[in-house]
């Protein structure tokens, strides 16, 4: 929209600024990148240096599963890598789904509505949010099973899914519902719109940018998420970080596979913050009302 | 197409009353506008009516029926809102067949409306623009759009005209006016635009804090306002008020004071010739009667100070006594600024209202 | 604000399915968990099963030395880790928060550390902050300095996991404050530039007020996620040396699967709750009462005038 | 055939990501062509299958057939009633192996994994059976730099006090190299490398009525010699877990090593491994009596499985000698005592012979295996790191958890038959 | 009170440009009022004069300085907002003196200034208010106010009366009389109150399309528009246009049209006489150039349609063949519409353009 900054533009301590908080951030991730290229015994010796002949072998091992050829240096494949991928694909998009939905829907009702209970819901859900999963762990698997009977499905743990992340999802969308001018719905309730469509079509169109925010911390946890997968999950409902945490072995921490399979697990929400972010664009309620 | 009735309707937010128990009945098919100072309680008068705000108490009907608990789409209600309130995300397109699509209404016969309104409107090169891209007036006809392509039983409007050009608004005027005379629907109007109340209402009310000072036709208004409020709100330039002392003798009339001494004649004065005689009272003079043909009317004594030049006619500023006083003249005469000269008044117009409560005598 | 003139049933039909969802998933397991802290249960057992002790599980943490401490190191490392985060996540965000080419790229490239499974990046850091194969330790001793005893030493160590934790967590405070900044009304800004507002005052009295919505919820929900971190900080120093990184979530998490005291991890992480719960509260009561004392000054204002 | 009967059957079976299980992984299939039972396998970190195993045995109809456990596991499962008891197993004559060389397990494995309802509940004796047998399990021992030895001419120890006093020599003689690779990280490493040096310098954590004696003198001892050992061993390994430890003998930066059999798989792998062909590797020193630690997987039949019969079939199987063997050969853990000695093992990998001798002084009862051992476990862990971190007093050190341990062993009501309450 | 050149400024916004190269003067201390239809880029006129949109092409200078590059802050400027943009998150009295408190001025300084300025405004009582709880009037004064209480060099006011009343309107146009004559400094205006442009310019733009269609005193703009879209632009009710051929015969010239003939003398006639015989013309007829009163002029006849009263005046619409002529007239006149009716038009007053480029001959 608007000029900023006009022609100067940043200047080269911004740049000096940037590309050191590139490196702290982004360091981490290079070395393990680097990691991820050499074998055990170069990683944990003295005098292992930058340069060094990379080998894909680790990634040969973290995806043998699904490679054409057999890695001859792979002694045992596990062959539930391809499944536990779509697994995963599934159960952390359609919870992501879900939870952006269910909670987003739950946030315009506590901002915009006053109603017998409105306080208590809201701390409520927030409560729910401050228990650990460890001890939640076991009444969550004995219901789950027990009561439910949908132990070991992916449903049982999309619904846990959906479930932990809504807390953050109805909080931080409340934060960015209240900001968009009520004069808009207003509007649209001029227009014959009813409280759904006015929500679906006036209300979420412009909280793009906090609903991407929190669908990238959404997808995150779905998709990184282990203890309840674990407990939840059977051999074939599992999903990748159950599965790779579960290949961790005490006796011998492989950092090269370890990190090759960090690598690979971080590439779809990646690239699923890639997508997002680009939603996250100023000026969603420029024009719309004047004052 | 309702009887619209407001029944002690009150209005506050916290501990700001604005709406104190308004009574308003708003007939069939007719246009009323809504005058006032900035800041009276129109806009949300209109916000009520459209069923925006609670009601802090009171009730309205529409045909009789109570509707304080009803969505404002049950409401049949199409409204242009003071401050736009245009949807960011849609193109103009889109922001004005909002309704219509909810509506469901076929896609061929919203395009035909939208098409027809903007042109109208002046605004079909944009159809495809967001409203961050346009300009200020621009973005107002669209909200003027969005309520034109609808058919809704009552129209409300918030001041839709004043980010426009003079031409402009004259063109919406005669389109307003239009619409009033051939379709048969409720219209109220808000607007601080003199011509735009005088030529477009059947009924002008005029608010002031949240009460009624009154309603009628246009001429009733400016030619019978019941009070002082009423009289220098309604003309512009705005009416001028002197003090000074009435007097009564032998049927005729007169008002003297600071600098000047004028007959009151006409039905004014026959009026007030039946009151005590006597009275500290306001004048009311409108600059329009004041002519500078001393022939014209009673002779009075202006001190002017400036000519303010409108193109056909000029406003000069004088003094009369310690009382500035505005005379509305054909920019042909020219006066010279410092000079005192006589002027005309025309002493049938002149208006008298009781110093202390305002109202007109 | 909020919206006149609904239906009734409305707000519940737009919140139904959270609750639902909520209640089903979540509730109902804590009303389990808030039973079983007044059981004696350990996992092998059904619920049913278990022998009730009342409140002998809340009588021994009380007394418990090791929770007091594991208490205290928890609350010392949310507080640091929101504070620190919580400016460098916002600063960051106004450093970004501009248009240059490739910003989308950028933006990823700092949300990044989030993205990492968390028991990837406790390894790693493990492997960083190695006594002798570390980067760290080996950096210092290139440049001919000391190496430091990132984790064999207590308070290195809980500087380790700090530093670890800022590291992963920033992001979100980051992309939080991107959103809200980028969502804030154009207008504002503009008028404040004529205004002479630059730089850090335009920050400072217009973009931060604007943010705080948004900004508050961040912190609350990052000081929650920050009692409750676990995976990286049990990789990476299993709560040591000694208790000085064992916070309550590893406490807790460790007693229900490496003791098998559920009854006791409950009673535990009800206390977190109780606190947390206190701290929300109080938050809240705080933000009400400077709503309604400003409201109540502007009503004696108008009545006055 | 008694096979016959389970043709086509599926088995579902648990095990551990663990080196023996990867080699076992190898033979399987060879169990399914000469059967026609099938056999999927979801191998899971330890931790996480004791997690994940502890849940599924609650249920009523459990997913596992056959489960491999961690040694202390043995103390939940059997005491909630959801492991089989073998008995029924092996007296059913279309199951047994007539064949089944039972003997020739290694008895301390047997003792340490196998049996409960023994001495002390957790041991064999009269009133003891079997639950699970051995498999994957371990023991200690000690490997050390051949080369570095040679050079300096250093004997290879056989007490805890040479050992001790080479441990602190090697870094004399060759600066920047650790004497012995110990694991010390808080909480169970350390408490792991405590115990390890407990059993041989004759120390226990209960007396025989379940008094806490971790404070005696032996237990100073043997807290001691982990801080000698940690003192001189190689750089920041106070926060070695085993894997650092490992780790750091395998790039060469300690002499000595004295950890668990299941480490030896990979001192010869070049991908791991820069001392290949440097290592030889002696029993675990004695101090004032041999006791090795035992420890690791056995396996055994959940109540809740769904073939317990096919299930068992596959148990013997897996320990019979012929699939000992060809496990060993694949890089697992033996089960029994003539697999040590069977030269086809030998050839592969000749240091078995030594691990076969140490496995004769294999203590069974090295550390306890009860229910309240975890809580234990970690404060003693805990303790010795404040140890060997902080500088803790070693004897008020352990003075603490014996204290803690015996109200944990109070409120357990392991006192319950004890005089004075 | 620098003296602001406008060289070739250049403004597209991706495909749309809004200002062709514009060459625009702002004298120091000069109040320049700019006029133009809604869309015509005087917004984007003003922004790009206060910094906030970068040139697509063209530099401005202060002083002869180049200013392209400067902070909004750097160039001393104060803005009224078409659209307000009032700080949502502070309270009246804070809006108001943000500027102030950057600046550094003293706590009794700012207190000082805004209690002033707020009770000018009417809105003293409202100080403690977040803009979201005020009516449209009262934010637009806000933004009024807080450009009013600063002491900037240049100040730019984007239409900032559209949504008062009239009353406060006249009030305010005062205040800005006031400030332009007794302050020193740079008032660049936009409005499309005509009244507003009249009095308070030194100076009028008329702008169309971003191009500049004329500059000069209102008067000059009123008298003697360069073409028609300029005659059309400045007057209210807009002048009349009818189509006719002008002839010029012994030195007295008269058009003829569609039902009328009229007889063009004064300036204009002389002019017009020296131009080319029998010509395609378009004749410009301001309304209050008709008189009711035959004998004030050149006789026309004229249908009366409507007419629309306002007060002290009354627009009568009518036809003259088949074109809509309005007429400005006292409304003490009555007519009673449908009839046909002469009246007397000041041929003093017409003006002619020529049809095909509109400009005035
Ligand atoms: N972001 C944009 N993208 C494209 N066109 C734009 C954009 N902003 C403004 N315009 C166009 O530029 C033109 C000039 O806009 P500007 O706001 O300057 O008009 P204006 O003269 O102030 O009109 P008004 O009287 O209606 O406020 C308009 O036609 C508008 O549609
Ligand atoms: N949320 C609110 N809280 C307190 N007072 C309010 C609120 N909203 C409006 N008001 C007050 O109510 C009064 C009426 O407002 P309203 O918008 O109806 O005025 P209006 O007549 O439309 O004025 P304008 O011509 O300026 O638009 C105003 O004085 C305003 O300050
Ligand atoms: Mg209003
Ligand atoms: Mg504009």
């Amino acid at each position: 929209m608007s000029a900023n900054a006009q022609a100067k533009g940043p200047n080269p301590a911004f740049y000096a600024l940037l590309v050191a908080l590139i490196v702290m951030s982004a360091g981490p991730i290079v070395l393990m990148l680097a990691t991820s290229l050499k074998l055990n015994v170069e990683i944990m010796s003295d005098t292992s240096s930058l340069i060094f002949m990379p080998t894909m072998q680790n990634y040969e091992t973290a995806l043998c599963d699904m490679l054409w050829y057999e890695p001859e240096h792979v002694r045992y494949c596990d062959p539930t890598f391809g499944r536990a991928l779509v697994n995963s694909l599934i159960v952390a998009t359609v919870s992501t789904i879900l939870t952006l939905v269910i909670g987003c829907m739950a946030a315009y009702s506590l901002v915009r509505f006053r109603f017998m209970g409105r306080d208590v819901v809201s701390l409520t859900t927030l409560m729910t949010r401050m228990v650990p999963p460890a001890v939640l762990l076991v009444p969550v698997f004995g219901i789950w099973t027990f009561q439910y009977g949908i132990d070991g499905t992916r449903m049982g743990i999309i619904l846990i899914y959906v479930a932990m992340n809504l807390p953050f999802v109805i909080w931080i969308l409340q934060s960015f519902i209240v900001q968009v001018p009520i004069q808009l719905e207003e509007a649209a309730r001029m227009d014959g719109a009813g409280p759904f469509q006015t929500f679906f079509l006036v209300v979420l169109p412009l909280i793009k940018p906090g609903l991407a925010a929190a669908a990238i911390f959404t997808f995150r946890v779905a998709w990184n998420e282990f203890l309840l997968g674990n407990a939840l999950a059977d051999r074939n409902s599992r999903t990748v970080p159950v599965t790779i945490v579960n290949s961790l072995t005490e006796y011998d921490i492989d950092w090269g596979v370890i990190m090759a399979t960090g690598m690979l697990l971080a590439v779809p929400p990646i690239i699923f913050t890639f997508v997002a972010s680009r939603q996250i664009i100023t000026g969603m309620t420029a024009g719309a009302v004047k004052g | 197409m309702p009887e619209i009735v407001f029944d002690k309707v009150r209005k506050s937010f916290g501990a700001v009353e604005v709406l104190p128990p308004l009574d308003l009945e708003l007939n069939d098919s007719e246009f009323t506008v809504l005058v006032g100072p900035s800041g009276c309680g129109k806009s949300t008068t209109l916000r009520i009516l459209a069923g925006l705000e609670t009601l802090s108490g009171g009730e309205i009907y529409f045909d009789g029926r109570p509707i304080g608990g009803l969505e404002p789409k049950e409401r049949d209600i199409a409204m242009v809102f003071q401050d736009y309130a245009l949807y960011p995300h849609m193109n103009i397109a889109r922001n004005m067949s909002f309704a219509l699509r909810l509506a469901g209404v076929s896609k061929s016969e919203i395009e035909e409306k939208v098409t027809r309104v903007a042109k109208l409107l002046n605004i079909d090169h944009l159809l495809d623009r967001k409203p961050a891209e346009l300009s200020g007036g621009q973005r107002q006809r669209v909200a003027m759009g969005r309520a034109m392509v609808r058919d809704a039983g009552t129209f409300l409007f918030d001041e839709p005209l004043s980010n426009l050009d003079a031409k402009l608004r004259a063109k919406m005027r005669t389109e307003l006016a239009e619409m009033r005379d051939t379709i048969d629907k409720n219209m109220v109007y808000v607007t601080h635009d003199q011509v735009e109340a005088m030529t477009l209402g059947d009924r002008i009310v005029v608010m002031s804090d949240g009460k009624i000072q009154q309603q009628g036709s246009p001429e009733e208004l400016f030619k019978r306002p019941v009070n002082r409020f009423v009289a220098g709100f309604i003309g512009s330039p705005t009416m001028n008020f002197l003090d000074g002392e009435l007097h009564t003798k032998d049927g005729s009339t007169w008002v003297q004071g600071d600098g000047y001494m004028l007959p009151v004649t006409g039905e004014t004065g026959q009026r007030v010739s039946q009151v005590a005689t006597s009275r500290n009272i306001t004048l009311g003079l409108r600059p329009s009667s004041i002519d500078p043909d001393v022939t014209a009317g009673a002779p009075i004594e202006l001190h002017i100070a400036v000519a303010e030049y409108l193109g056909a006619q000029s406003v000069l500023v004088t003094r009369c006594g310690q009382t500035e006083v505005l005379a509305e003249i054909a920019s042909a005469h020219r006066f010279e600024s410092g000079k005192v000269r006589t002027f005309g008044v025309a002493t049938d117009e002149l208006m008298i209202f009781d110093r202390d409560s305002g109202l007109r005598l | 604000m909020q919206t006149a003139n609904v239906n009734r049933l409305t707000p519940y039909l737009f919140l139904a399915p959270a609750v639902i969802v909520l209640a089903v998933a979540l509730l109902y397991p804590i009303g389990y968990m808030i039973w079983a802290s007044f059981l004696n249960w350990n996992p092998s057992q059904r619920i049913g099963e278990a022998e009730f002790v009342g409140l002998r599980n809340y009588m021994f943490l009380l007394q418990d030395g090791a929770f007091r401490e594991s208490f205290f190191v928890t609350i010392r490392f949310a507080v640091i880790v929101v504070v620190l985060e919580m400016c460098l996540g916002v600063g960051l965000a106004f450093l970004l928060d501009r248009k240059l080419r490739g910003m989308t790229v950028l933006r990823t490239i700092f949300i990044l550390p989030m993205m990492i499974a968390p028991i990837v990046v406790g390894l790693m850091w493990r492997y960083m902050y190695h006594p002798s194969v570390g980067i760290f330790n080996r950096t210092l001793k290139s440049l001919g300095l000391d190496p430091v005893p990132w984790l064999s030493n207590g308070d290195w160590a809980f500087a380790s996991i700090v530093i670890a934790d800022i590291w992963q967590w920033t992001p979100f405070i980051f992309i939080l404050s991107l959103a809200a900044l980028q969502s804030l009304p154009s207008s504002a800004m503009e008028a404040a530039r004529i205004d002479g507002a630059t730089g850090w005052r335009l920050i400072w009295h217009i973009k931060l007020p604007l943010m705080m919505p948004v900004l508050i919820v961040t912190a609350l929900l990052r000081m929650i996620d920050a009692f409750k971190v676990l995976e990286v900080i049990l990789v990476m120093t299993n709560g040591g040396p000694g208790l000085s990184t064992e916070i309550l979530a590893l406490r807790i998490s460790r007693t229900a699967s490496e003791f098998r005291e559920l009854g006791t991890a409950a009673a535990m992480s009800n206390l977190l709750l109780l606190l947390l719960m206190l701290l929300t509260l109080a938050m809240f009561a705080y933000t009400k009462i400077t709503e309604a004392r400003a409201a109540r000054l502007r009503a004696r204002a108008e009545k006055d005038s | 055939d008694p096979y016959e009967p389970y043709e086509g059957t599926t088995l579902v079976v648990n095990f551990p990501a663990h080196p023996h299980f990867d080699a076992v992984m190898e033979v399987l299939p060879q169990f399914t062509e000469e059967t026609g039972i099938e056999v999927e396998v979801d191998q899971l970190q330890y931790l996480r299958m004791r997690e994940r195993q502890t849940l599924e045995l609650t249920k009523d109809e459990g997913d596992y057939d056959l489960i491999a456990y961690v040694v202390f596991s043995k103390a939940d499962y059997v005491y909630a009633g959801q492991l089989e008891n073998l008995a029924p197993y092996f007296m059913n004559p279309r199951l047994a192996d007539p064949n089944y060389d039972a003997e020739d397990l290694i008895d301390g494995y047997v003792q340490n994994i196998g049996v409960a309802g023994g001495e002390r509940g957790y041991l064999p004796g009269p009133t003891g059976s079997l639950f699970g047998i051995p498999f994957g399990s371990e023991t200690s021992i000690l490997g050390y730099r051949r080369d570095i030895f040679e050079e300096h001419g250093l004997e290879v120890p056989e007490t805890y006090e040479e050992m001790l006093e080479l441990a602190c020599l090697i870094p004399e003689l060759e600066p920047g190299m650790g004497g012995l690779a110990s694991r010390a990280a808080s909480g169970h490493h350390a408490s792991h490398a405590f115990l390890l040096h407990l059993a041989p310098l004759g120390g226990r954590i209960f007396d025989n009525e379940w008094n806490p004696i971790v404070n005696s003198a032996e237990g100073v001892a043997a807290a001691e010699a982990l801080q000698t050992i940690v003192g001189c061993g190689p750089e920041g390994s106070e926060t070695f877990g085993f894997a650092e430890a490992g780790a750091s003998f395998l790039q060469g930066d300690t002499a000595m090593f004295l950890d668990s059999t299941v480490f030896a798989g990979q001192v010869n792998d070049p991908a791991r491994s820069q001392v290949v062909g440097l290592v030889d590797w002696a029993p675990h020193p004695m101090g004032v009596r041999r006791g090795s630690q035992t420890g690791g997987f056995g396996i055994g039949i959940p109540t809740n499985a769904e073939n317990k019969d096919a299930a068992f079939l596959l148990m013997q199987w897996l320990t019979s000698r012929e699939a000992d063997i060809a496990i060993a050969i694949a890089g697992g853990n033996p089960s029994r005592f003539s697999t040590h000695r069977d030269p086809s093992v030998l050839e592969v990998h000749p240091h078995l012979e030594v691990f076969g001798e140490a496995l004769q002084y294999a203590d069974p009862d090295w550390r306890p295996i009860i229910p309240v051992w975890g809580s234990i476990n970690a404060d003693l862990g805990t303790t010795l790191s404040q140890v060997l971190t902080e500088g803790l007093d070693i004897q008020e050190a352990l003075d603490g958890v014996a204290e803690r341990t015996r109200a944990t062993m109070q409120d357990a009501g392991y006192y319950t038959w004890t005089s004075d309450n």
